[in-house]
């Protein structure tokens, strides 16, 4: 079992949860973030000289998936998700060694 | 160091300044202890005039609110300054020019330059023939000129640059709000009183509604679209829409109530068409949008409660109460059917559907004014069997369209050649509030 | 194309209305230019009672900002468009339906139907007797009726459903809230003009604080609970809930003021008598809240704020300030217990303690008005050693409690016959916003 | 059971005070059925100020909204608790005391004890010689000191204590206010009346801006810094800033123009000039802010715009629009350079600016009436080539400050002495909303 | 060290975290967040069709708790936020290497 | 690849993006969380008894980064935002086994 951790563009949000519920994966958790990627954030210019706005809001979405799943979630993912300008986004994927329903106490499905 | 620098410099160009006023500044009434006012003032219109200012002042902030609440909270903060500015900005304009063009002299577009900065505009008399000063009366004229500003701002919202659209609405409010109120109330080109056309606008259907609207069309064609995510967004805090637009409902009674600059039966009757219109409106509009999208949002019965103010705004002095239902409930099809239009097939991006209900309100307002009116005037609507005013209404919102389109378009494309009016899509993306403003509207 | 065409048969059903309003449309006055209002009308009053016009009228989205922000924020928009529909709809059946019953003819418990969508309602001239104009007295008794009904919203809040609520709002203004208003100031039942009791209300503690209180209380027993886990949250917005109060507490200032339909000594005396117990009830209700939990809360100041405001509202025109002081303190007293013990006790979901603060509120502001009366009334309290007025009171509260119970729980009763009035514990749990307004209040 | 004893306790002992106020509470005028005003009221007038009370009202909230917006969101509540029980306790006491020693009687300092819980102010006629009644010029002048108190909250936000901050606006209200209000308005020290100095105070430059700047800075000496972290945060909700801002603005409509108690030319060159000044300030502060920091942010334009209202607030009954033009860009000038100063230089932590703009912008607006001071009043400013004004204007600033913050400052620390007047640093960095009031502004 | 992630319904927090507490694992962080289950979402019907809502708020609740703390925790949690209907949430595990304590600099101890 | 994980004071939060980038890992993704450390809260007291505040505003700061870097993040870190009073907060560092970058669909750096 994996965590699929993805953290994307806010407005993406509807599009990746259509994604993953095609890959066969629709339970998913959606977080409201900030971040900056590997560029350190977007600069701008004003009167008195640069700024750097290094917080940019992005949606952290976070889907527990058997191992044979997440290769299919990454691709349905990216296929929906990217708009091809800096900001798209990563996925990371997270170990997860078990997985509780809490109502039935039934464990190993995510 | 450096700001106290700076700071001493500015304080030095005001005192400059200050010297150039100085004649005028001891001048008006030097020395008299004792406030009269001549004998034709009326102190109970006095003062409802003064607090229909309040009431139409605080319609501008409302604005802020309601445009603000709608939008992405990228852009709240940015609405805020935007709405504040262009009080400040507007305001001051119409003190130092606008009121003078608009109601001075007598030309067919534009009155003339003698109350340049309210220079002989009194406060204890009228020349007007109002029982109202002279000074009362500019300032409830620019409460609308205030409020006609702010509405502007919802068609080009986040993407427009700060300095351009306050630089736009400087020019626009001499060029386009100025003549349109002397057209319309000063005596000029549009009014009876000109005697070109039989119009009637009680509270501003020509002048503010389709003025806005048409001029916010125009500026949003200059500008262009917003992104395609950005216009994606829902808004982001209903209940500042729904404050916002209740600051509007309840200052429209002394938008529409000030605008006889008096207390009488026909006040009241203003007051009660205006309320029965919104009533009536937010009905239907609530039916149409159930049966068209099965609920009825927030946003969606605001807007309607806004469609039958802004549609009895022309006619509220003249009509009777069942004809305000009549005005109220068609003008929610309208403007429901307009918001609709604007933003599928027009291709415009009018942010916040200032065209959809404060132009087409406007428009049928104008021409409800010409089939209903019946009360309080000499010359009636369709309903009393006159065409006249029919006719003439028509020819008012049309010229109204014309001339506020073009000259509105042309500030914008100029301006757009000496420097840079829209954020660009990576500045559109992090929100004016941050690129512009360096302050997000929450934290 | 679908939506289209709905639209022009909305449209179309509207000029159908439009023909059957016709004769109406210009009847009232066509043809007068000239605005002119009897000799018995005075304008300062009728500039004061247009303001307290716009006073009360603020009430509205206070409730709705009020109540809404102590609700999780899953029902903010629900709370928004419920307030705001109401508002439209007890509007326009006032207009259409209430004001007639109310205020033409002298049934003991209704009026009759002479003055249907304000037929023959005159903007320049009484038939009441007041110095403001019939139109005008409408439009304040109006605000009334809104307000009531908004109140009313509090009770049964985040399980009802949006059509059940409305229909019920529509029906109880016509059957419970309009024979109120003709019982207490129309002549009927409840006023000494109607000669069967001694009693006083002068701004609504029966009309609209007991009424208001125990029709909710009947429309919550009918509806049931919400699940305990909506119970059990807590406000979700308090800058929204402080908003609300404050536009409560300065629209009270026209509530109680405006009463008295006059600029005279006893309004300053109505103005200050308001304040006064309502600061000694923030004050008194602190301190309780204070040894109770050891806190004060944001929440808890502003229900101690109300429960002034209310207990003072049917004395406010008789008392002195010392009385208010007292009518203040118990005021907090009863009403903190009020809460507690609905809260605890009752076993009904009176969702926002609108029986708690505006049914107890009342039934205290009734008796005191029975034991301090004294000035500008013939009719004194127990103080001035008379104990007619008291008994009167006590009659009255009673009647009303059960009158508005009866109606209410009936009204609500049939509407759960012939429809689905409550929303499903799983709507519940999503919340109303989405469920029914899909549009949830923030982003 | 508890709880029930204890509300047992409360209502014994205020029925005990029931009994000690039982003499007055039918003594005014009972048994009089018709409210007569005496022949020197005038209704227009009295309904005027009756209205700005309620402008004036909307201030004490507005407070609220802006100071909390710019704070923390853990700090929230707590700013709304504070300035509702602020309201209460120093409305309370105005009516108790505070009323009686500022305009009762001639002292030099304060009056006399003569008009305690309002003995013998009527409501039907003015001792003072005005056209509206005593009670209502009561109730203006509390609305005053309200405002006044809630303003100085800024000044120690977000550490002081609760219990300790009422407990010093109660003292501060008798012993700094009234006085202030005594020497200023009630024919005192400062006072041209009182025959000591030549001064003018149209609406409370030296009563309500400087005392509240300097009071605050006072108790912010005495309870001593935030720690650095809370300092650092920006403001947490600024749409509640913009809004609490133009409350503020609005309500200024009324505590200028009221403070001429009456309806006349000279009100509509207040609203005027306040409005310009207002407008003036908003875009110089803009333009110096854009000099300096580059961007226009929504707490800088909002305090742009109050730097102007403060700036005119003593001369706006005097001056000319030029000359409000004037006050109002220096206001903004001098405000700007002394938010900076008060926040980098001062060593002084407070909090929200309260010295900065009305301690600054209320030293800048006396002496601006001393030099632009030059219609409706006798004694002219420097431009009428006059210098009693000035010397007077400053000499009444020079006292205020002193006196202010003796005072203040004297209070504060014998009730440090007494209780724990401030928050340890763990409270501190939980946030008062928790730890005192027990209920988190949001979810 | 593992780190146990609990998305619960939000009306049991308080459960939740006495129930932590009890197990001997007071400390944990809280997110708010929103999230689907395998149903995809409640469905609900209106006057035009059917909808469906695929965004409950729930709470997140991770905390980082030694290898012999997970079954008492994941227990506690069950015995405590449980009501028996959908929409209870589940309980993912997953590996943690190192714990530190930014004040001390202490590690190990979770 | 590991995610480091960070529970801070939000007053901290500059300090702590500074920090990273200077250690060489910029990218970062920011939430608003509360929490309660091993104190189980803080208590105060009022008129009527004691209370516990047990659930304080943190940050949390997430970020994966290659594993060279834990070492450095995690010393810069500590370097900045410690004000050495209780409440500074900790550090986790969980795997991560997989890191894609969605616009180009990159995969290993983190
Ligand atoms: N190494 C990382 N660790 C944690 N979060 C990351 C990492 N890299 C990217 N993110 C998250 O993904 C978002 C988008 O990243 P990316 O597309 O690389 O942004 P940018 O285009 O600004 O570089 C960031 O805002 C951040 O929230
Ligand atoms: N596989 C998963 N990955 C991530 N989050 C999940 C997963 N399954 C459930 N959740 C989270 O747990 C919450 C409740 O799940 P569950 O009880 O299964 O909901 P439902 O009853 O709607 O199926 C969801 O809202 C979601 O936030
Ligand atoms: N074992 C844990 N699991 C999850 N979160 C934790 C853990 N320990 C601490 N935290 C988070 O770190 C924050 C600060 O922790 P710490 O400094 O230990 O707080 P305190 O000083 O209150 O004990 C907590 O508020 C919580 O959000």
């Amino acid at each position: 079992m994996k965590m699929i951790v993805a953290m994307i563009r806010p407005e993406k949000l509807q599009n990746a949860k259509d994604a993953l519920a095609e890959a066969g994966a629709p339970a998913l958790t959606i977080t409201h973030v900030t971040g900056r990627g590997a560029q350190a954030g977007m600069r701008f210019t004003t009167r008195v000289g640069e700024f750097c706005v290094d917080e940019i809001e992005k949606i952290k979405i976070e889907a527990v998936v058997p191992d044979k799943l997440v290769e299919p979630c990454i691709k349905a993912l990216r296929a929906h998700v990217t708009t091809g300008h800096i900001g798209d986004g990563r996925i990371f994927v997270l170990p997860v060694e078990r997985s509780i329903c809490i109502r039935t106490g039934e464990e190993g499905n995510p | 160091m450096k700001a106290v620098w700076k700071l001493t410099i500015v304080l030095g160009v005001l005192l400059a300044l200050a010297v150039l006023f100085a004649p005028g500044v001891a001048a008006d009434s030097a020395g008299t202890a004792a406030a009269a006012v001549t004998d034709t003032m009326n102190t109970v219109d006095m003062l409802w005039v003064a607090l229909a200012c309040c009431l139409v002042f605080i319609m501008a902030p409302g604005i802020a609110l309601f445009y603000g609440g709608m939008l992405r909270k990228q852009s709240m903060t940015s609405c805020i300054v935007q709405c504040t500015a262009a009080m400040a900005v507007v305001g001051f304009v119409w003190i130092a020019v606008g009121y003078s063009l608009a109601f001075s002299g007598s030309g067919l577009v534009v009155g003339n330059l003698s109350a340049l900065l309210l220079n002989g505009v009194s406060a204890d008399g009228s020349t007007l023939g109002y029982t109202v000063p002279d000074l009362e009366f500019m300032l409830f004229q620019g409460m609308f000129a205030l409020v006609t500003a702010c509405i502007v701002l919802g068609a080009v919202a986040e993407r427009v640059r700060f300095p351009a659209i306050m630089a736009f609405l400087a020019l626009w409010s001499v060029l386009v709000y100025a003549p349109m109120a002397h057209m319309v109330w000063g005596g000029g080109l549009l009014s009876t009183a000109g005697g070109y056309l039989t119009t009637l606008d009680y509270a501003g259907g020509t002048v503010v509604h389709i003025c806005s609207g048409i001029s916010g069309v125009a500026a949003a064609v200059v500008l262009g679209k917003r992104s395609a995510n950005t216009q994606k967004f829902r808004s982001h805090n209903v209940p500042a829409v729904f404050l916002g637009a209740t600051m509007l409902w309840v200052g429209w009674i002394g938008f529409n109530g000030g605008s006889g600059l008096a207390v009488n039966g026909q006040l009241i009757s203003v007051i009660a068409v205006t309320l029965v219109s919104s009533f009536v409106s937010t009905i239907v509009w609530s039916l149409i949008q159930y049966v068209h999208v099965g609920r009825i949002g927030a946003t969606g019965i605001c807007a309607g409660m806004l469609a039958g103010l802004v549609g009895i705004t022309p006619a509220c002095g003249y009509v009777t109460v069942p004809a305000a239902c009549i005005i109220g409930a068609v003008a929610a099809c309208v403007c429901y059917g307009g918001v609709i239009f604007m933003r599928q097939k027009s291709g415009v991006d009018d942010a916040l559907d200032v065209f959809g209900i404060h132009g087409l309100g406007g428009v049928w307002g104008a021409i409800a004014t010409g089939i209903f009116a019946s009360q309080y005037t000499d010359t009636g609507g369709l309903i009393t069997g006159s065409t006249a005013l029919f006719c003439g209404q028509l020819a008012a919102v049309g010229f109204t369209l014309v001339y506020c389109f073009v000259i509105s378009f042309i500030i914008m494309k100029v301006l757009s050649k000496v420097m840079r009016v829209r954020l660009s899509p990576a500045e559109e993306q992090i929100g004016a509030d941050i690129v512009e403003h360096g302050e997000p509207a929450y934290v």
